[in-house]
């Protein structure tokens, strides 16, 4: 796919629980094609302070509307300058990056979308899009507390969300592997994305269910296009580039102890 | 509009602005971004003899108006270079010029024999900052003898344009420059990275799986800007320059300094459109100066 | 509220913090803002045997995320120090601490002799990145032998804490840090400046009127860092460790890396009462991780 | 004088021309004691990319309302900053800095003030000043063109204000010391502040004149303390400090060729 650099205007900077926004971006021609899993690069105003741009994946890409929703996590310099964008502030992205889920070939297939923390982002638009096909997803997302949360109304308007809540504030306590619909119901595809600790144990528990599964990493990156060779994982392959080869993985892929 | 061509030996470049080895992939992943064709060349990613899977993950640090990377020189060899990856950017009207490196003189050696017969590749830089695997890891390119060992052995069979990239990690860089020059080099490019270091506070770790990694992007300008002028009145044979070029105004400090041609690394991870920018920028400068020619500020810094 | 305190040999310190010399003047300037005798040690301005003018203005540039300066040593000698100076900072319940500067060992050890005679301070900074001028102003701190030899000269006259301040613009440092060790040193600091050099690309001039410069902030730091940790490694002397530090958590880096006291420069300017609060910082990250001691953490990097 | 480090809070940022901005600043606290010819250091953001704070004229204390005005050319991204500041923010300054201009011990005095670009700015202080010692000030101030004259009707109020454009659109053209005001009038002490260029024409003019003679220097600096040595001047007792020596010189300190 073709990647573009754009200077996007930013529509709101929508506040979500206390360490997070929605950057609801637009631009004056229609966005490019984007799929799910696929991420975006924003430079970090003119400072050299933030160098790098900072890969954010996509939320949700509304063509109607056209409009890109980014879910930002505030952790450092750059996403808190993020969270300072005001309507009609402009901000530079590269987009779209990456490969993507992969879509079922198929619509009698059930899957699992399975988030944790900022993780949960992506799993919306492919959520979105899996509605489209006809095919309706099943949510698990995970936080540490309730106030991690975000967006629940959005998912639960793409199909059934569970939770779990390190806390047990919300839903289930625990650990998404271990939330009760696992045993209950059953699933044919999983796609997951979150701190790698869980995608390791969801990986691992797909494995011995013997479920396919995918999982989005999030490398630390600098080009974002497979050039500079930062960001691998260790793969069957050798080390490959999550940022040009990935984000997206099938767990039969990597070389992750599971 | 100026004239904005230079040259390097006998290679003529349509400007001075090229990217530098690591940061511009092939070339060809940055292509929708920039026109390859406006460059006056592309050094691609560093390639060795044999296949190299480089250091493990992490290899990448963010630092104060820099970056720290331990790549290690993951490539897939000069083989795969010639029979896969040649063929796609062959056609290009640039200069693609491949970055050479090794851990042995014989493996340089034979990657710049291998290349050599590639038609549409009319000049190396080879990287002599590598760990040479005999010398218990010391690198090549840190003494002059080890500089002029290799760059001497390289240029019994690699007969185009022989760019040599040194290593600011010395005490004397113009010493290692005219090592290089002695042995035969065409040019030299500099700097490549200072060997630099981050740790994660919190965790009580370091942030590269390799505990070191090369420092670059717009901190070590300062640094790079003296070596570049340092050098320049050292040796006869042109220089080109690099270290945290991000902008028009930083590659004019370059050629004013006496870089003959610059290459732009880091910025392109800022800006991947950064590189035509410079282009443009540059004869926007000289137009604005009166100057007819990009080669009338060459090494016109008046100190 | 962990212990702070550390040394430097025989030096006790009531905490790791201390300032570099040439950005804190005597201490006494930044008196309206920090209260010095909370500091582990304040480094004076360096002193050299005779006084010197120094270099022309302009001696400052800014870099991104650093500066440059070639103030090249201006003082009034060591003579004035001792009567006219150190009457004004003798009395500060810290360690007051005098960088000695030099261009002929022996302005060197005289300089050092008529401190030694000042019960007030406990130790100077020996500064060997000085050229020297009987050897066509090489520094003296490029070369293991150079080192050496200003180093033993010095210890045989000065016998309180010798600290020997350490060039990075060198191709090993743990080389030269372990001539130090050697010739008596009873600990070195590290880095002072990297050379370095800025343009003017519209008046084709460079900014400063000594063409190149030292180099400081936080750009340096990464460099800095990985020489600490070098030097730590390779010498049994403690290490004060400088070169960037802005806040608590790049003076903890420091400590991790092997440092047994830091030196916080450019910072001040940026912050005048900023190495108070990282003495604050220290402590607050000390509580946090449950250490009882600041030396619990020296050398604690795991790799 | 003791020097502080304060959190001033922004009243005002007034746009004056397009390349000046007035800093209306305050306290909670009664702001300390500041003398015409001071300085004071604004710190820059918390970006690492803009290092130095930068060194900017006191232009007026009015101690009644409790504002420190600063007027502020923009001429990188620290003073660019400086502009985008609004009403609430608060900028973290360092002062009072430096030595100031010496006041007349006699009220007979006829001083005249030069001023050239962001120049003028310092003298309106000493202006406001000398008005308050019953001294009426004379004002000379030169630009380049129109655009660059600012605030002239704040001078106004402390005295007579004759001016000078290089493209001659307002007042005299030319020069400052080509205005014929110099001949007309006389005068026994003059203070100045401008280009360096300028301030030497003038010492030029003042000693020629036989009147005494007060310039105030920018040389770029760091500390702002005197304890860097970075923003020296060459005077007759060798390499000085402009931050806490000056920025105000009599002309026959300096060793400059006039």
């Amino acid at each position: 796919m073709k990647k573009y650099i754009l200077d996007l205007k930013v529509r709101e900077t929508v506040a979500v629980g206390r360490q997070f926004v929605l950057l609801r971006l637009t631009a004056d021609d229609q966005l490019p094609e984007m799929v799910p899993g696929q991420f975006v690069e924003v430079r970090i105003d003119e400072t050299p302070s933030v160098l790098l741009r900072r890969p954010i994946s996509i939320h949700y890409y509304d063509k109607a509307a056209n409009e890109l929703g980014l879910l930002v996590q505030l952790v450092g310099n750059g996403t808190r300058w993020m969270a300072t964008l005001e309507p009609g502030d402009t901000v530079n992205i590269v987009l779209p990056l990456g490969n993507g889920f992969t879509l079922p070939a198929d619509t009698s297939v059930r899957p699992l979308l399975i988030g944790g923390g900022v993780g949960v982002a992506p799993l919306l638009y492919l959520g979105q899009k899996l509605k489209e096909m006809g095919i309706t997803p099943t949510f698990l997302l995970g936080s540490r507390t309730e106030n991690e949360l975000m967006r629940i109304a959005e998912y639960e308007k793409v199909g059934p969300v569970y939770i779990t809540t390190e806390n047990g504030a919300v839903g289930e306590q625990g650990y998404v592997t271990q939330h009760s619909v696992l045993t209950r119901e059953q699933f044919d595809q999983v796609y997951t994305c979150g701190p790698k600790p869980m995608m390791v144990a969801v990986a691992r528990w797909a494995k011995a269910a013997g479920v396919a599964c995918e999982v989005s990493l999030e490398n630390k990156m600098a080009c974002g296009v497979g050039a500079c060779l930062c960001c691998v994982e260790d793969t069957k392959q050798g080390h490959v580039c999550v940022c040009s080869e990935g984000p997206v993985f099938s767990i039969d892929k990597l070389s992750w102890q599971i | 509009m100026a004239d904005l061509r230079t040259s390097i030996g006998k290679l003529q470049l349509a400007n001075p602005v090229m990217t530098a080895s690591g940061t511009f992939g092939y070339g060809t992943e940055f292509a929708d971004f920039v026109d390859l064709e406006r460059l006056g060349g592309v050094i691609v990613k560093g390639t060795t003899l044999h296949h190299r899977e480089g250091n493990p993950y992490p290899r990448m640090a963010e630092t104060p108006a820099g970056m720290l990377n331990a790549v290690g020189l993951q490539n897939k060899g000069v083989d795969y270079f010639c029979e896969h990856i040649y063929p796609t950017i062959k056609d290009y009207k640039t200069n693609m010029i491949v970055n050479v490196s090794g851990s042995a003189i014989e493996d340089y050696v034979a990657t710049a024999e291998r290349i050599n017969a590639l038609d549409a590749i009319p000049a190396i830089e080879l990287n002599i900052s590598c760990p040479n695997v005999k010398q218990g890891g010391m690198a090549f390119g840190v003494t002059a003898k080890g500089a002029e060992e290799v760059v001497r052995a390289v240029r019994q069979v690699y007969d185009k344009t022989l760019i040599v990239k040194l290593s600011p990690n010395v005490t004397d860089i113009t010493e290692i420059a005219r090592a290089a020059e002695a042995a035969g080099a065409d040019s030299v490019s500099l700097i490549n990275t200072l060997l630099g270091m981050a740790i994660d506070a919190e965790r009580r770790r370091p942030l590269l799986s390799t505990v070191t990694g090369g420092m670059s992007g717009p901190a070590v300008k300062p640094i790079a800007l003296r070596m570049v002028w340092q050098v320049a009145k050292a040796v006869q044979i042109p220089v080109v320059g690099l270290g945290g070029i991000s902008n028009a105004t930083d590659a004019i400090e370059f050629l004013l300094a006496g870089a003959s041609a610059i290459e732009v690394g880091t910025a392109n991870f800022m800006d991947p459109a950064i590189t035509g920018k410079i282009v443009d920028g540059i004869n926007e400068y000289l137009d604005r100066h009166g100057f007819s020619s990009v080669r009338d500020i060459i090494g016109a810094l008046e100190v």
